[in-house]
């Protein structure tokens, strides 16, 4: 209904692959960038901030990164924890040994070290597919778990056996820590996120994307096309696991402020898996929702049901949650297998057809 | 623009082309959606590639007054080949691409054309199987090359090579402005295109018009509607019809406006869309499917969406037109209409492609009240025009703001008209055509010595609103044994008015009665059948299932009560009626190639069905052959059934009009 | 553009030979000691009754079997064992017989796919999707749109293969093998499950193919008539063996064949 | 000790468990017998996933909870006064609810679903069920109602090799539960004619329309018998440890047993839970302390992931040709 896209045409390629190549479409991602970036910052409370919009923006991105496996190319994964951990855990090292490089530097660069423990746990998939490869990541998910709890070296042998944040700052304002406000933190957690989504938009509308799905669709036939299946699905362990690793290293050093193993258990695997699920397999724009709706329902669910009259326990709230989730899933899957993001999709259809329905 | 119409020595559209290429060479001149994106060329390029066609052509032979056939679908390469050919004074002459080879060999033995510019294999095909009667064809050249590399190319040419012989040549032979000065030899006088119209009888005629008839008509129309160089106009009519060669070619290249090629003819409603047109022309049907399709699909939507539509649509079809036309409306219907317009009336005329159109012109044929108001409700600038080919298309056209759904408006710019005691509309115009190729006789019997050209058609001018009102083709409109006046397109554009009936053929002419041969539409009729469960196994299953009858016989009677209402035309109410079995085709030669009916024709084909409608049979068997598509030929046979009707006593209050 | 080793031969000149292949599995022998060449520029055609072995050849061609005995020479060059993207650098490309197409894809990307080899801006131009990466998927979507109108699919561009209908998907399928610029074209029965309307066109887009590209196609068929009428050789498997190979005409009138594929009813 | 220095490492890692093995042999046998028990149980899940997969194709990821479910609804029975042996009866019954619920809820309209989506309903289905589980029976770990079921407790001691092996009586009780629960469903495989149903389904879901039996049925029963094996299974291991929602992570490692046994067969998931159960035990006691302990939560995957790189399959399961 407001697609007007009479006069929408396009002379050159270019402009007909763009990320979006509908006007409206680019007015509406202009909006939510300006509101996101301008307006939320001044506007929302610290708790806003802190307890919904930080963690939904980083579990976004741990979102899309397993989506990056799971949803375009089709591995299934139940170890995004462990990885995210990696991240946090690497990152961890490399600001405390190198306190000289920034820390935002080393949040991103840490994403490398998830990657290359991503190849390592991927390199089964040469052999196995499908549940056999899921099983490849339970063992790195609780390898990786053993090693966060039985290796204090990697806590710098903090007797708390927990990652401690210091704070650091940018341009004399502190942005980890206690101190750092959650503006700034939001800040440069939506920054980073904006990014990473572009360049993962960028991945898999190219050729790249198109070998992944190619090898999720139909792999006999991607392999007679010339494509390396090993080298594939590798390099979406690596890319996937990158972006779990930044996922992670932001979710201790900008959300947390200190974290322990348990942080990154196979529950967190399990809970990015449930997002992947829900927001859509093979979607960006899924994951975001994903994200948004199995992280804010803990929290939305006890104020729906307080304001229904019908005043909740925290703990009631949780169990309550879990079921919803588990339903939703299992709904989503009979309803549309393809998540959130596909009932995106098919509304947009509609607003462009209107009042058409088809 | 303006400059152009006060610029007498630009008198051509060669000229044209150039002082296009001067002043707005940046600006796109024309655009076809190819290979997924919309290519585009400026007025510059296309200058280029004009030039380098032209010589090509030049180097093939072609001489001042060469006739050169253009035949394909609405391509750039043959829009350039018409200005390359006028550019060394050749004749262009357009052919319908559709035509059965027949057809096609008669055009262009009588055009005597010197080389066909075809568009594809298909079309080389035809011209190469008629050869041996094509002695006076050199050279064929064809656009899409797909195909052809095994074939014989002493005499075929692929017209990029073709424009590689031109550019060799612009770089010796016709080096420095060569060509240029072969354009400036062009005068308005000259005969700018032969247009062969499909006459209802007989062989079709060419029809000559000068570069001064169509330039003029052109400025005429450009300045009567504003037009400018920014409009966007989507070429997908035949470029044999005067209708496209003045919207498409013509009146472009006055203006300055881009035209644009559609991908397929699939995806017209697509690319239109995508385009935006800003200046539309098209026949009543292309409304009717648009209309048509809208109701078909809104069936199927939801009860709310439905709902909505539907209300809407009667606030529209109250206000609509009132606001289109700037009178005094309402503050709150004014409110209405705005969120009807965000609701509905904007995202159907985004559908249809009209949302940024400023005028758009149906012609060609009567177009149903109903439907030309819906358009004109939803705010979109519709109005309707009366043209013919002998006037390079402009007769009268209703000028903004006053627009009625049952008139084609005020004579034109410089058109002067008179109304014969038969009823005969005459016209004469600097559009008017300088005569018909090779028949001195026909031009005789058309156009009078001083200029009047007979127009074939009866009408009448309303006095109310002081427009033109055509009723029929003026020998069509017959009488009754009982001597009352019988106009059956009159009766069959009343009919025509139904989504559900596609086409009629009335009957009447020197009869005791008026009847009706029908044909459904099978997308309205189908979706129908779909919605009430009526199964049927084929077109002609359903043409003769009797819920079907049922509900023609309702609209047959709501023509003959309006019939009723009409004075003089009262008496014609229709008697009995039949739906045919299969549906009119212009392959058949039932419908003429601008998919007019062949009345005559039909009655002769189907007389078996005619004899039954007056023998008061309740049955008729019979036997008819038909064309497939790729030209084999089978028979059907059917039992045809026929309904009476019952016929409405005339209205009190006799109307008097109608020649 | 690619392909050092390329060497170039001519047309007429053998393309493939297959020389005294024999394949098994387990204790099932599929093929036994099969030769025949394939010269560039043909259409040559596979025919037998179901189970003669026919698609087992195709994979061994493209090497997702490897034969026990024999050998295969492609552009000159002996292989023993050749992996399946081997197959594809070589310049071998392949439709199956149920269609492998990418089916949540559209046909756009499908096609696009197709032409995976011929890219190779590395990963970091990709992530930019600018400059280089930019240029080169433009360049490619270009010639993919060339595949689209050369097959008439350009009103089903966006449209996700798994909706469409068999027919279309199989011309899709034919369009993804094109975009590889293949010098030999495999087709396993491109006119299975068709109607005949389909089965025409498709006859004419493989004709056209073999016309315009100058493509090499080897295919399995099971229609007679249209293997008559496509091909310029055919050879003919009956259980694994080569009973026969010629021209249509001398396939036609050959006695073993009749006995063994036009005797079974037709 | 035995190890000299540049070789330290590899002694500890090569020779020195099995001297160790060697040198106290009672203490050997011991962990074998914990490590048989504990692999028992892991064979009873993962029997439950392989009911369900051979009939179904469905990669059950709840069979974990199920197992935490049916004991919990057992002690919540209990605990609200049902006699014992109707708690027993009503948990079976609860279960034939579930694969009913299952069946229609989640199974029927995924039909002919891709085995990927199917596995995320189950994975959808294991978070509902934890969720429900916990909102009824509460979070807190349960204590099993051993006696009121009259399973034996306390050990027999044994002298081996001049120590002691202790045998719990409840693992015995297990071992040989488990056993008759297994010959039970060999049984029923073999000789029954639902049985041989399941079992033509596991080859061609036209093949079981023959025989006269609907899919849906078939899916209920795979379903039910795997909620049947998760009741025993949560009554021996909350027999042996306690009834709480951790046990659904550990239920985990019976996929590693699958892997080692191949999806697809009984006798697999047996020998697989058995060499898993025996590895992680001696593995953690053995090589545990070089590693700084608590090796035996990774232990079976890695074992089965280096398995998975040599033989795919598993060990029982069929070779996989892939046609095209």
């Amino acid at each position: 209904m407001f697609y007007r896209e009479a006069g929408q045409f396009k002379t050159n390629y270019r402009a007909d692959m763009a990320v979006f190549p509908i006007s409206q479409d680019r007015i509406g991602i202009a909006i939510i960038l300006i509101v996101a970036f301008g307006v939320i910052p001044f506007t929302a409370s610290d708790f806003m901030l802190h307890a919904i919009m930080i963690p939904f923006l980083i579990f976004s991105l741990a979102t899309i990164g397993l989506n990056i496996l799971t949803g375009y190319t089709g591995l299934l994964s139940l170890g995004t924890g462990a990885f995210m951990g990696v991240g946090a855990y690497s990152c961890y090292k490399l600001a405390t040994n190198f306190p000289e490089v920034h820390i935002i530097i080393w949040i991103v660069v840490s994403g490398f070290f998830s990657a290359a423990v991503g190849i390592l746990f991927g390199l089964p998939s040469l052999r196995i597919k499908g549940f056999y490869l899921a099983v490849a990541t339970l063992a790195a998910q609780f390898f990786l778990s053993w090693c966060f709890i039985r290796i204090p070296w990697l806590v710098n042998y903090n007797v708390s056996n927990a990652i401690e944040v210091q704070r650091r700052s940018l341009f004399g304002i502190p942005v980890t820590g206690p101190e750092a406000q959650p503006v700034t933190r939001y800040l440069i957690v939506l920054s980073i996120v904006v990014v990473m989504t572009w360049l993962a938009s960028n991945l898999v509308r190219g050729r790249i994307g198109r070998m992944w799905m190619a090898v999720r669709d139909m792999d006999i036939a991607a392999e007679l096309m010339g494509i390396r299946l090993l080298n594939t699905k590798l390099l979406a362990f690596a890319v996937s696991s990158f972006y779990c690793g930044v996922a992670g290293a932001m979710l201790v050093f900008l959300y947390y402020g200190s974290a322990e193993a348990t942080a990154f258990s196979i529950n967190q695997s399990f809970a990015i898996l449930s997002m992947v699920i829900i927001g859509g397999l093979g979607s960006l724009v899924g994951s975001f929702m994903g994200a948004a709706l199995i992280f804010t329902l803990p929290i939305l669910l006890p104020q729906l049901m307080g304001s229904l009259g019908l005043p909740i326990q925290s703990a009631t709230a949780e169990h309550i949650t879990f079921m919803v989730v588990g339903a939703l899933i299992v709904f989503f899957l009979i309803v549309e297998p393809h998540g959130l993001a596909r009932l995106w999709q098919i509304a947009k259809q509609k607003l462009r057809v209107w009042p058409y329905p088809y | 623009m303006a400059q152009n119409a006060i610029d007498k020595s630009v008198d051509t559209f060669p000229k044209f082309l150039l002082v296009n290429a001067r002043e707005r060479g940046q600006r796109p001149a024309i655009r076809e959606k190819d290979l997924g994106i919309w290519q585009t060329w400026t007025w510059a390029q296309v200058k280029d590639e004009v030039k380098a066609l032209a010589l090509g052509l030049k180097e093939l032979g072609v001489e001042r007054g060469d006739k050169v056939a253009i035949i394909g679908s609405n391509k750039p390469r043959l829009y350039w080949s018409m200005c390359a050919t006028q550019s060394i004074g050749g004749v262009p002459v357009p052919v319908y691409q559709d035509a059965v080879a027949e057809e096609m060999v008669f055009v262009l033995q009588h055009a005597g054309a010197k080389i066909a510019i075809v568009e594809n294999q298909e079309q080389v095909d035809k011209v190469l199987s008629m050869s041996d009667r094509l002695p006076s064809i050199s050279h064929v050249i064809y656009d899409e090359p797909r195909g052809l590399r095994d074939y014989d190319h002493t005499r075929l040419k692929w017209l990029n090579e073709v424009q590689k012989i031109g550019r060799k040549a612009a770089e010796s032979k016709y080096s420095g402005d060569a060509w240029e000065k072969m354009i400036a030899e062009g005068k308005g006088s000259d005969i700018a295109v032969i247009l062969y119209t499909s006459g209802t009888t007989g062989n079709p005629k060419g029809v000559m018009l000068t570069y001064d008839s169509v330039v003029i008509s052109s400025q005429n129309a450009n300045a009567f509607d504003r037009l400018t160089e920014k409009e966007e106009v989507i070429a997908y009519l035949p470029m044999a019809w005067v209708g496209d060669h003045i919207f498409s070619y013509a009146q472009s290249y006055v203006a300055g406006y881009t035209v644009n090629c559609p991908e397929s003819p699939e995806t017209i409603i697509e690319d239109r869309r995508e385009i935006g047109t800003s200046y539309a022309f098209a026949p009543p049907r292309v409304y009717e499917n648009l209309l048509t399709l809208t109701m078909v699909r809104m069936e199927d939507a939801g009860r709310f969406k439905r709902g909505m539509f539907h209300y809407f649509l009667n606030h529209a079809r109250r206000w609509g037109e009132k606001i289109l036309n700037k009178e005094p409306v309402p503050l709150g219907a004014r409110l209405i209409y705005w969120l009807g317009e965000l609701l509905v009336y904007g995202p159907m005329k985004n559908r249809y492609g009209f949302t940024n159109v400023r005028v758009a012109y149906t012609a060609g044929e009567a177009i149903g009240p109903e439907i030309f108001r819906y358009y004109r409700s939803l705010g979109i600038n519709l109005k309707q025009l009366y043209g013919q080919t002998e006037a390079a298309v402009y007769i009268t056209a209703q000028p903004d703001g006053e627009i009625y759904a049952d008139t084609v408006g005020k004579p034109s710019p410089d058109v002067e008209i008179k109304i014969e005691p038969s009823g005969e509309v005459l016209f004469r115009s600097p559009g008017v055509f300088a005569g018909y190729y090779k028949d001195p006789e026909k031009t005789a019997e058309t156009k009078t010595p001083d200029g009047w050209v007979k127009s074939g058609d009866a009408g009448f001018f309303d006095p109310k609103t002081g427009h033109l009102k055509i009723i029929d083709r003026a020998k069509d409109v017959g009488k009754l044994n009982d001597g009352t006046l019988f106009a059956p397109k009159y009766i069959e554009n009343k009919l025509k008015f139904y989504p559900n009936i596609k086409e009629a053929v009335a009957l009447g002419s020197s009869r005791d009665f008026v009847t009706v041969m029908l044909n459904i539409d099978l997308v309205s009729v189908g979706s129908w059948a779909e919605r009430n469960n009526v199964i049927y196994g084929s077109y002609q299953e359903l043409a003769a299932h009797p819920r079907v009858y049922q509900m023609l016989a309702e609209h047959v009677d709501e023509v003959n009560k309006s019939l009723s209402e009409e004075g003089p035309m009262a008496g014609a109410q229709i008697k009995r009626f039949l739906i045919l079995h299969k549906e009119l085709d212009a392959d058949d030669g039932e419908l003429t190639r601008t998919q007019k009916v062949r009345r005559g024709f039909i009655a002769e084909r189907y007389g078996p069905l005619a004899e039954g409608l007056y023998s008061g049979a309740k049955e008729v068997d019979i036997t008819t052959e038909l064309t497939f598509e790729d030209g084999r030929k089978g028979t059907v046979s059917a039992r045809v059934k026929i309904q009476d009707m019952k016929t409405h006593p005339p209205a009190a209050a006799p109307m008097d009009k109608a020649a | 553009m690619r392909a050092p080793d390329e060497t170039t031969i001519k047309a007429g000149q053998t393309l493939l030979s297959v020389q005294n292949v024999s394949l098994s599995f387990g204790g099932v022998k599929a093929i036994r000691d099969v030769s025949f060449d394939i010269k560039k520029g043909e259409i040559r055609a596979i025919i037998g009754p179901n189970g003669a072995g026919k698609t087992s050849m195709l994979n061994v061609i493209n090497g997702f079997y490897h034969p026990q005995e024999g050998e295969i020479t492609f552009k000159g060059v002996k292989r023993k064992k050749m992996r399946p993207h081997d197959a594809a650098t070589g310049g071998i490309a392949r439709t199956f017989q149920n269609v492998a197409l990418f089916r949540s894809m559209t046909t756009l990307d499908n096609i696009m796919a197709g032409r995976t080899l011929r890219m190779n801006k590395n990963f970091f131009w990709q992530l930019l999707r600018y400059g280089p990466a930019e240029r080169e998927e433009i360049e490619h979507r270009r010639k993919v749109e060339e595949i689209i109108d050369f097959l008439e699919i350009q009103h089903i561009r966006r449209v996700p293969v798994g909706r469409l209908p068999y027919g279309l998907q199989k011309r899709v399928e034919l369009g993804r093998a094109l975009a590889m610029e293949p010098e030999l074209l495999l087709l396993d029965e491109p006119m299975a499950g068709m109607n005949l309307e389909e089965k025409e066109d498709m006859c004419r887009y493989v004709i056209d193919v073999n016309n315009h590209y100058g493509t090499t196609i080897a295919l399995i068929e099971h229609d007679m008539g249209v293997v008559m009428d496509l091909a310029n050789r055919v050879v003919v498997l009956d259980y694994g063996q080569k009973i026969a190979d010629g021209t249509p005409d001398e396939v036609k009138s050959n006695q073993a064949v009749i006995d063994a594929y036009l005797g079974v009813a037709h | 000790m035995l190890c000299v220095k540049p070789y330290n490492m590899l002694c500890k890692i090569f020779v020195i468990p099995f001297w160790e093995m060697w040198d106290l042999p009672d203490i050997f046998v011991q962990t074998l017998w914990e490590g048989l028990v504990g692999g028992t149980l892991y064979s009873l899940i993962a029997l439950g996933f392989v009911l369900v997969f051979k009939a179904s194709g469905v990669f059950n990821f709840a069979q974990g909870i199920m197992v935490v479910f049916a004991a919990l609804s057992l002690v919540g029975l209990h605990a609200i006064g049902v006699p014992a042996f109707l708690a027993l009866a009503l948990a079976a019954a609860i279960m034939f609810v579930l694969a009913v619920t299952v069946e229609r809820v989640v199974l029927r309209p995924l039909v002919n679903q891709p085995d990927i989506i199917l596995f995320m309903a189950t994975f959808g289905l294991t978070y509902f069920l934890i969720g429900f589980g916990e909102l009824i029976f509460g979070g807190d770990p349960k204590v099993m109602i051993t006696k009121e079921l009259y399973i034996p407790t306390g050990t027999y001691s044994i002298d081996f090799a001049g120590g002691r092996v202790e045998l719990q009586k409840l693992d015995i009780t297990a071992m040989v539960v488990a056993s008759t629960m297994v010959g039970v469903l060999a049984i029923f495989f073999s000789k029954t004619r639902i049985g041989r149903a399941l079992r033509a389904v596991a080859d061609s879901h036209k093949a079981a329309l023959s025989v006269g039996i609907s899919l849906n049925q078939i899916w209920v029963i795979v379903w039910f018998a795997a909620g049947l094996v998760a009741l025993v299974t949560g009554v021996m291991w909350g027999a042996r440890s306690e009834v709480s929602f951790a046990l659904e992570i550990i239920a985990l490692k019976a996929l590693p047993v699958l892997i080692l046994g191949g999806f697809t067969s009984i006798p697999g998931a047996i020998v697989g839970g058995l060499i898993i159960g025996v590895g992680e035990k001696v593995g953690e006691l053995y090589w545990g302390p070089l590693f700084g302990r608590g090796i035996e939560s990774w232990l079976a995957f890695m074992i089965a992931l280096i398995f998975l790189l040599f033989r795919p399959q598993g060990l029982f399961g069929e070779k996989i040709i892939e046609r095209v």
